[in-house]
């Protein structure tokens, strides 16, 4: 199983921790990841409200790069699985955004046909990897753990391709995989406040705590998640959110973090150690 | 919004169409297609028959030999034929067609078999709209033209045969 | 008006055709010149007078052409106006009127077919003037023809017992018509039965129902048939052959008197089934009745419960406990034949299912209820005798009533179900006077459009009922306040105060829509009518023709046809059985002869033609070694006419050289 | 208390831009909207907007421009998707309000020292310069041109974030910068043609 990946901005950035256990538990599945030669940032939720098309050939130019390879591309964050999946379907039924953004990637010798799929690193466990190999690589099971499943707003929305709009469930049962039980969470789709928690905090804060708290108060003792912004935003702002509200001390990791410590790779190569609020509680009893 | 069917002589082609539509489902969708003032574009002539069953290939090439660019042909959907099957009889009729009218070189998108249900007054603008777009981009089939072009060809080729000696034409047989 | 003719001398062995173009107004006139067309016309051979007329299916317009039959000696008419579905029996009136026979006319189609359907003046025009061409070259091949009268059986089917049917039967029978009713489910009654009261009226539903159930019974004209269903149609208008299925009851109907010794006598000491009348809210044992009214009053056995019928090994206390014998667990599937004339499908509708709308938490949380469960919940004589109780026991202090479930939505159905802002209403008073709680209706837009119903929302109003105008996004458990805590939380838009609330209450009532039933694809096909795109049978005109269907002799009523509450549906299937009335009472049908039949001479005795045909009307005469046509049986589709590779079979009204020569009138420059 | 007018009249209106936002990508359904408030229930952010999403939605459609693109509603969207799954009308709300914020930006409506469209901005030049982003300098960057008052409470985070090793002060950059610039620059030319159509 081969695969091209497109990191994007924060998994090079904030969410460092997101690249490294994704990286180190694809690995241990013997699934190869190849980094997108030279890509671009996808132009994120930010990019759309500057200028449209310009924003599907910054897009335009990953897959055009990506379509030499002939390979899905795997998009961890989910603004850039978003963004690319929105420009590769716009492409598709706008003939008139295709013309303009193929003829603007031709000046600088790039042609894109709209081959390219684009991949979410849960689509691909579970569909083309599968639970049952997931779940003979599980050594060190997280028996008695509980977690909520947080799956934020733009892997489900708008285009539901590999799991439920309202209640999706390929999280779950990867954490159920990895031995940890998952809280009844219903607040696994609500949005974290996006860019919004940095721009306009009364806004965003407000949004990081209802998610913890629920979380907390349901028995979780860490929100599992599969985006670096939802990760920065509940993790990064739980001190502002204890001088706000309350503090709440709930751990904020990724879905392949949990997978990887039940897989018994070592918590460092994890990016365990890059959490703001100390995961300890998750490596408790290892 | 359909587009005007004549812009001036020579302006445009304008495509012919010719369509059968069985009694039950394609008319009755078009009737519904008129109640509820759905515009659509004016080159198609409808014949009606009972059943697009009764559409015997021969209609569809008499319709391209008397200077129609395309023909459509319009019945119930496979398991809705008002006459149990007649439909299934038009299906296997017009594959066969089909493909004797690419062996003729009447091109794909010239004729077209549609299943049409009585309520579905929207798919019947959608398939003319379509089918005229298609059409007027293959351009003019003009049949008529074509046998009056080749009747000429053949009267010189009669002529000419006719004018040479007859030990020549022995020869070259 | 315009005359573009005169009575000018026509060459031998032409046709003298009468042309006339219709103005329908300016329905056809606002796009298509008329005047220009009837020039037209004029000019093509045969044609002898042309006309335009304002009004063509006028009483002048009829007798213009009657007249000019007669006068101008016409031997064949043509008329441009609307589709043939619509006036095309209007003017082979006509032509019969002046003399002529009905069938040397071609009607032509340039209302719905052009005017209607085109904005370009010159092409559609021009379009009209093609496809009356073609009727002026066709119509010069026509033959008179004359129309089979068949009998009618006076025998009428009606499908489905719920309330349209229990009508439309009644009026049949009241009429002296013999009927066979036949019902699907144990009992008939439909949805009707299953609730308490209804609006805007608050009469009980029973006490208006059950009469009619009972009428139904004892009526002698009706023979009742439940647990069955309709598995075959053959024949046509006037001549159905019906084939029906009785599913085993397990109990000889004619024995059972209903005194129920048998339920408590059943093994099962105590109920624990789920009772499907209501709605999985009770309990049954395998030998039941739905309710106490149930018509007939007949116990039955679920095969899937008993022990008996699932292992052979019970000691069989309810046949013991039956003093007249009526249990036979030997009973099987039996098939019945029937005779009618005339079908009326009253099939009805079922509820939309709210696990489609799984952010309303239906199924998830216990609180929340479908419409068709709080029905029962109040009735008094559902499984909690009216007492409006949760799941877990508490009574609800907070009802919130959630409008458009399963209906004005792209997502599930795009239409409005009409019925259910006033069930809701009646609910909403219904639960407020059973259990005193504060009741919340949330709708998009409010319609009480029925005699006496916007009263009936003002009453509402004055009950205190809280109207909030918005579509709730979500039904949740997650508390943001310490009252939220335990609740079922809404979340909506109060779109009249402009701000978003929270809604925190004990239970929760999705206004589920009415959908086309599960099978009724299935069902339609069966009967050989139409469905619209949502899956409602389709009535023959939305207007004028709204109980027919395009199949002559089956007529629908209720909810079968669109959503509809009580009042109206009651309306409709009296309308559906007075169209059946129509139909019988006249005695015969005159059937279309658009029949097929073989030019002998012609037939080269091939076969080809003999399995294409459906109905079984071709046979093979061996010391003939010819082909022929039984044209009682024939149905005209036309099949073999276009198979036959000799052309010896000719469909009338639609033979050969008539289709040939509208190709060549249609496209001719 | 001031009295304030809320009248408004026809005059007031703008067609063309409530036809403008029908012909935007995601526009379409616009006139089809029934005003359920279904977005509004189910936006996360509507309980700060000054018109809830239903209720801009309507105003788009009557055309009152002002009204719309000055609205706070717009930058408030933090494209979430909520609303268009939800819509029973189906209409794609989040690209509409992507549509409004380029208007806004476009006429220069939006409100100076607001932080979110200046970030839009700030995004875009940086893109445009290195082809990636760096979250660190993009927020110092945007601090410094709206509210550098609030970065000093925001150096907690940054510490922390230094801390745990998720912070760079090195913008990154991809390799073939001359080749996103010239795909950028071939649409300026495209956008140009348009306007001049």
């Amino acid at each position: 199983m081969k695969y091209l990946y497109f990191p994007g901005c924060s998994l090079k950035g904030t969410g460092k921790a997101y690249e490294e256990s994704l990286l180190a538990v694809f690995r241990a599945l013997g699934v190869e990841l190849k980094e997108i030669e030279d890509w671009n940032c996808c132009g994120a939720t930010a990019y759309m409200s500057v200028d449209e098309t310009k924003s599907y050939a910054l897009a335009g130019r990953n897959l055009a790069i990506a379509e030499r390879e002939g390979l899905d591309v795997i998009a961890p964050c989910s603004a850039c699985y978003l963004v690319l999946n929105k420009t590769q379907k716009n492409l598709q039924d706008h003939a008139d955004i295709r013309r303009k953004v193929v003829a603007a990637l031709k000046t600088a010798g790039l042609d894109y046909k709209g081959t390219v799929r684009v991949r979410h690193p849960l689509d691909v466990l579970i569909n083309d990897v599968g639970l049952d190999a997931i779940a003979q690589r599980i050594q060190a099971p997280l028996k008695g753990h509980k977690f909520a499943p947080y799956y934020g707003c733009q892997i489900v929305r708008p285009y539901a391709t590999f799991d439920d709009q309202d209640d999706p469930v390929t999280m779950d049962r990867i954490i159920k995989a990895a031995g940890a039980d998952c809280v009844t969470y219903p607040l696994k789709t609500r949005c974290c406040g996006g860019s919004l928690t940095g721009t306009v905090p009364e806004a965003g804060l407000r949004l990081a705590y209802i998610l913890l708290k629920e979380a907390k108060k349901r028995g979780a003792e860490a929100v599992v998640t599969v985006c670096p912004l939802c990760q920065f935003n509940l993790d990064g702002y739980q001190d502002q959110i204890a001088r706000k509200y309350e503090a709440l001390d709930l751990p904020v990791v990724y879905f392949t973090q949990i997978l990887g410590l039940a897989m018994g790779l070592p918590a460092a190569g994890l990016g365990m150690q890059r959490g703001i609020v100390s995961a300890d509680a998750v490596l408790a009893g290892r | 919004m359909s587009k005007p069917m004549e812009q001036g002589a020579g302006a445009g082609f304008e495509p012919r169409i010719v369509a059968f539509f069985c009694n039950w489902c394609t008319y009755t969708a078009a009737d519904l297609a008129g109640v509820s003032r759905l515009k659509y574009a004016p080159n198609v002539r409808v014949i009606r028959v009972m059943c697009s069953g009764r559409v015997d290939p021969q209609f569809v090439m008499e319709a391209f030999a008397k200077g129609a660019d395309g023909v459509l042909l319009g019945g119930c959907h496979p398991g809705d034929c008002h006459y149990a099957e007649g439909n299934y009889k038009t299906l296997r009729r017009m594959r066969m067609l089909e493909r004797m009218l690419k062996d003729m070189g009447i091109a794909d998108g010239r004729f077209r078999l549609e299943w049409i249900s009585g309520a579905e007054g929207d798919k019947v603008k959608s398939v003319v709209n379509d089918m005229v777009a298609k059409v007027r981009a293959l351009g003019p089939l003009d049949l008529p033209g074509k046998f009056a072009e080749w009747d000429k060809e053949i009267e010189e080729l009669e002529h000419q045969i006719s004018a040479q000696p007859a030990k020549e034409a022995v020869h070259a047989r | 008006m315009a005359d573009n003719n005169g009575n000018k001398p026509q060459p031998i062995g032409l046709p003298r055709i009468g042309f006339y173009v219709c103005h329908c107004g300016s329905n056809i006139a606002g796009t298509i010149d008329v005047a220009e067309v009837a020039q037209f016309v004029a000019g093509l051979p045969g044609v002898v007078v042309s006309r335009d007329y304002k009004y063509m299916c006028s009483d002048p317009g009829q007798e213009m052409i009657a007249q000019d039959i007669k006068e101008h000696k016409l031997d064949r008419l043509v008329v441009a106006a609307c589709s043939p579905n619509l006036h095309e029996e209007t003017f082979r009136k006509a032509a019969a009127k002046g003399g002529l026979n009905s069938f040397l006319f071609q009607m032509v189609n340039i209302r719905e077919h052009a005017s209607w359907v085109h904005e370009d003046k010159k092409a559609a025009t021009a379009k009209a003037k093609g496809l009356a061409r073609a009727a002026v070259y066709r119509v010069r091949f026509h033959k008179p023809l004359e129309k089979q009268q068949v009998p009618v059986d006076p025998n009428v089917l009606v499908v489905g017992g719920g309330i349209a049917g229990i009508h439309a039967a009644l009026t049949l029978a009241n009429a002296g018509k013999k009927v066979t009713l036949v019902e699907r489910e144990a009992t008939i009654g439909g949805h009707m039965a299953l609730f308490d009261k209804t609006f805007p009226t608050l009469d009980c539903a029973a006490c208006i129902l059950t009469p009619k159930m009972s009428a139904v019974k004892s009526h002698p004209n009706i023979t009742l048939w439940t647990y069955s269903e309709v598995a075959k149609v053959d024949g046509y208008v006037g001549n159905y052959k019906v084939t029906v299925k009785r599913k085993p009851r397990y109990v000889k109907e004619d024995l059972c008197v209903g005194c129920m010794e048998c339920i408590d006598a059943c093994v099962f000491k105590e109920p624990k089934f789920t009772d499907q009348f209501n709605q999985g809210l009770g309990k049954r044992k395998p030998v039941y009745i739905d309710f106490p009214q149930a018509t007939p009053k007949v116990v039955l056995i679920d095969p899937q419960s008993c022990i008996q019928l699932k292992t052979g090994k019970c000691k069989k206390s309810c046949a013991e406990a039956c003093d007249r014998d009526a249990i036979d667990f030997t009973q099987k599937e039996e098939t019945r034949e029937l005779q009618v004339g005339a079908i009326v499908l009253a099939t009805g509708f079922q509820a939309f299912d709210a696990k489609k709308e799984p952010r309303y938490g239906y199924g998830r949380y216990p609180g929340v209820y479908t419409a068709l469960e709080i029905e029962r919940l109040v009735n008094a004589s559902g499984p909690t005798s009216g007492e409006v109780v949760l799941r877990d026991g508490r009574h609800p202090k907070s009802v919130g009533i959630i409008h458009c479930v399963g209906s004005r939505d792209a997502k599930t159905n795009k239409w409005c179900s009409r019925v259910c802002c006033m069930y809701s209403l009646k609910l909403a008073h219904l639960i407020q006077e059973h259990s005193g709680a504060e009741v919340y209706n949330f709708y998009i837009d409010m319609r009480a459009p029925g005699k006496a119903y916007e009263e009936f929302y003002d009453k509402l109003l004055s009950e205190g009922v809280h109207f909030i105008r918005g579509r709730v996004s979500e039904v949740t458990d997650w508390a943001m306040t310490p009252e939220e805590e335990g609740k079922l939380v809404l979340r909506v838009e109060d779109t009249l105060a402009g701000f978003v609330r929270r809604i925190p209450v004990d239970m929760v009532v999705l206004a589920t829509g009415l959908e086309p039933k599960a099978d009724a694809q299935e069902v339609r096909r069966r009967f050989n009518i139409g469905c619209g795109n949502e899956g409602f049978f389709q009535e023959r005109h939305p207007k004028l023709a709204p109980v027919n269907t395009f199949t002559d002799g089956i007529f629908i009523a209720g909810a079968c046809q669109a959503p509809r509450d009580i009042p109206d549906t009651v309306a409709q299937a009296g309308a559906a059985a007075a169209e059946a009335l129509v139909l019988i009472d006249a005695g015969h049908v005159e059937l279309e002869p658009n029949t097929s039949h073989v030019v002998e001479e012609e037939c080269c005795g091939c076969k080809s033609c003999v399995p294409l045909c459906p109905y079984g009307a071709i046979t093979f005469d061996e010391a003939k070694k010819k082909a022929s046509i039984n044209e009682v049986l024939c149905k005209g589709c036309g099949v073999c006419a276009a198979a036959c590779p000799s052309g010896s079979i000719r469909q009338n009204l639609f033979e050969d050289e008539e289709i040939f020569s509208e190709i060549e009138g249609v496209l001719a420059k | 208390m001031p009295l304030a007018q809320k009248i408004k009249y026809e005059a007031e209106r703008d067609q063309d831009f409530a036809r403008w936002v029908i012909a935007q990508s995601g526009g379409e359904n616009l006139r089809h909207c029934i005003q359920c408030g279904v977005c509004s229930a189910t936006c996360p952010l509507s309980l700060y907007m000054d018109y809830t999403p239903r209720r801009l939605i309507n105003l788009a459609r009557e055309g009152f421009k002002k009204e719309v693109l000055s609205s706070l509603t717009i930058w408030l969207c933090a494209s979430c998707y909520a609303c268009r799954v939800e819509c029973p009308k189906e209409i794609q709300v989040t690209d509409i309000m992507y549509a409004l914020k380029r208007r806004a930006i476009q006429d220069g409506v939006y409100p100076r020292r607001f932080p979110i469209p200046v970030l839009a901005k700030e995004f875009g030049r940086m893109i445009f310069t290195w082809g990636r982003v760096n979250e660190t300098l993009l927020v110092i960057d945007l601090f410094l041109r709206t509210n550098w008052f609030r970065f000093l409470s925001m150096t907690g985070l940054g510490f922390n974030l230094m801390r745990t090793g998720r912070m760079s002060f090195m913008p990154d950059s991809i390799r073939r910068r001359g080749e996103l610039r010239k795909i950028l620059a071939a649409l300026d030319g495209e956008n140009k043609a348009e306007v001049a159509k």
